[in-house]
């Protein structure tokens, strides 16, 4: 939680970085080199080497899609380029795209939000109360108070329904890890055996979860349990389940995933 | 002022809210004086307009709800000598972005404002919430049953609003095309044109 | 008003009245506004006769050698049932809570308060103070410099006792020890440079 505040003095964020080395170049945006944002943002990345590993796991993520896209670009034809590998790389491509226009916009938001607050800091509400002639008026609050009430009452507030509450703090985040991922997809998507990416990923509220699932997709295919196959750009990707792959003991391994 | 608002119920709204410690409501001060909710509404608009034209140091304002007197801007620099602590804790760059994302989409999640910002909320979410312009909501009906966020009275107060609706229309802050454009370009996949992957490879 | 007496310094002393919580002594207002003493009184007495003649249902008055606002006599029905309405159900259990908590943990800081109870403290906050049943009564060493609140003579007073000794150890009274721990450990984490209050005993 530090990490926030310490590790990245200058950009909140991946998406801040990558927006502010886009948008820095916004003036002529025909000329804007890919190849040079993502060596800006790498160079970046590495200055930030006291970086905590959660805030770096951000940074990297964004790190990998520029490089990949960096790199295709590179490629002298696309006959070599294998059509899954390229449609994952156009979703991934808008998923970022999409990131960073939200992003922005509360960026903007938050703008004109500051300055609601410089003008509301600038005035002082009256929260002074009846004067003392209107004392034997106001309703004794405390009437019929007593120790044993006072004891209740603070009780009550320490109770673990509060706690609930409190734990927000102390509990480790909920995290969607692409092993656990894997995990939960195998079982699923042996015992149906053929569906879809958008089938999968139903019901889920969380982007990044969404993301991860992608990224256990990629996975599995990568060791051969799924077949994968997109018909339509940007259409639903078909998912089937080959039932051959390498050993399980190959997925302890998958978090560490190298995009 | 309306014909069919007395002076006498003008007055007593002014010394209502003189008296209160914390904005007014509409509703209750139209319960209290036996009027509608829209007259106290309209005889405080008018009332408000009547100090600004006079020029008087105060104000009636609507805030969060209600209506409170509170002291002109202009003389903050006097007030703030006036209020030893008047000192106003600032709002960081990162907490103002998080609260936007938080007012505009609530209840929320803190995973879902990572997922906007990019950066785990927690240390903010602390502060904002230790500061009361955040507090839990609910509770995502999901598996992990997320504590979803949401903004405070206190929010309102602090950004001098009377409500959510008086925040500025989200549509008008999507980026516009050009930057849409400048984006898009950046992260084109190639370098050249852009054409449809060939067809079933 | 005066022809030296600017606008501007008869503004200013309408917004430094309008938010003291006390009346502010002539001295203090001449003071801050670096003028004469006597001036001061002068442009006091002068705005309360406008206020007066204006018809407004508050006044400026000097009571106790200072000056504040104040609701106008003939308004004190309106103001009266204000408050019995508004206050009536106050102390609910959430007010209670809060009290309870504020009792048993003095000092302690607003922050403490949410983080125990899990909700914004501060409307109940702002009614207990005003009714002076809880005060301010000193200052967090950590950065925040937080404001830490502690209960009154008065409370003592209503519940009829003679000092927070007589409160017995709250431990005696849960069953299970362990949420208190749990409790004061959360205390210590969100603020760890706060010495822990002896425990009502």
């Amino acid at each position: 939680m530090v990490a926030i505040d310490v590790a990245t003095p200058v950009y909140e964020g991946p998406f801040d970085l990558l927006l502010h080395l886009i948008l820095r170049e916004e003036v002529d945006i025909h000329e804007i080199s890919l190849s040079t944002i993502v060596d800006a943002y790498l160079a970046e990345l590495l200055k930030m080497q006291e970086l905590d590993l959660e805030v770096a796991t951000e940074f990297l993520l964004i790190a990998a899609t520029l490089i990949e896209l960096k790199t295709r670009r590179l490629l002298p034809g696309r006959e070599a380029v294998d059509l899954d590998d390229e449609l994952a790389l156009w979703e991934e491509r808008d998923l970022l795209l999409a990131r960073l226009l939200e992003c922005k916009t509360f960026k903007d938001v938050a703008k004109i939000l500051a300055t609601f607050v410089d003008d509301a800091d600038r005035v002082y509400g009256r929260a002074v109360g009846p004067d003392e002639r209107f004392s034997e008026v106001a309703p004794d609050l405390l009437e019929g108070l007593t120790i044993e009430k006072l004891e209740r009452g603070f009780i009550s507030a320490i109770t673990p329904r509060k706690r609930d509450e409190l734990s927000l703090y102390h509990i480790s985040p909920i995290r969607f890890t692409v092993a656990e991922a894997v995990e939960e997809l195998m079982e699923d998507i042996a015992r149906v055996g053929n569906t879809s990416f958008r089938a999968l990923t139903t019901g889920l509220v969380e982007r990044l979860e969404i993301v991860v699932r992608f990224l256990a997709i990629l996975e599995m295919y990568k060791q051969g349990f799924i077949e994968l196959d997109q018909v339509d750009r940007f259409g639903d990707i078909t998912v089937q389940w080959t039932g051959i792959g390498t050993g399980n003991e190959s997925m302890a391994e998958i978090d560490s995933y190298e995009g | 002022m309306k014909d069919d608002v007395t002076t006498e119920t003008v007055r007593a709204i002014e010394a209502i809210v003189l008296v209160a410690h914390e904005p007014v409501p509409t509703d209750l001060i139209a319960q209290l004086l036996e009027i509608p909710a829209t007259t106290v509404d309209e005889v405080c608009a008018r009332l408000a307009e009547t100090y600004e034209e006079a020029g008087h140091g105060f104000q009636l304002a609507k805030v969060a709800g209600g209506w409170r007197f509170q002291t002109h801007p202009d003389l903050a620099p006097y007030v703030e000598r006036f209020i030893l602590d008047g000192q106003r804790a600032r709002l960081s760059g990162a907490a103002l972005e998080t609260l936007a994302i938080i007012a505009y989409k609530q209840p929320i999640s803190r995973l879902q404002i990572a997922s906007i910002r990019g950066v785990d909320p927690d240390s903010v979410l602390r502060t904002l919430h230790g500061r009361a312009y955040v507090a839990p909501v609910s509770r995502d009906n999901g598996p992990g049953q997320a504590v979803l966020w949401g903004t405070t009275q206190l929010f309102l107060e602090k950004l001098g609003i009377a409500s959510l609706k008086d925040l500025p229309a989200i549509a008008s802050f999507v980026p516009d095309a050009s930057l849409v454009e400048a984006l898009e370009k950046t992260l084109l996949i190639e370098a050249d044109s852009i054409s449809e992957p060939s067809e079933g490879a």
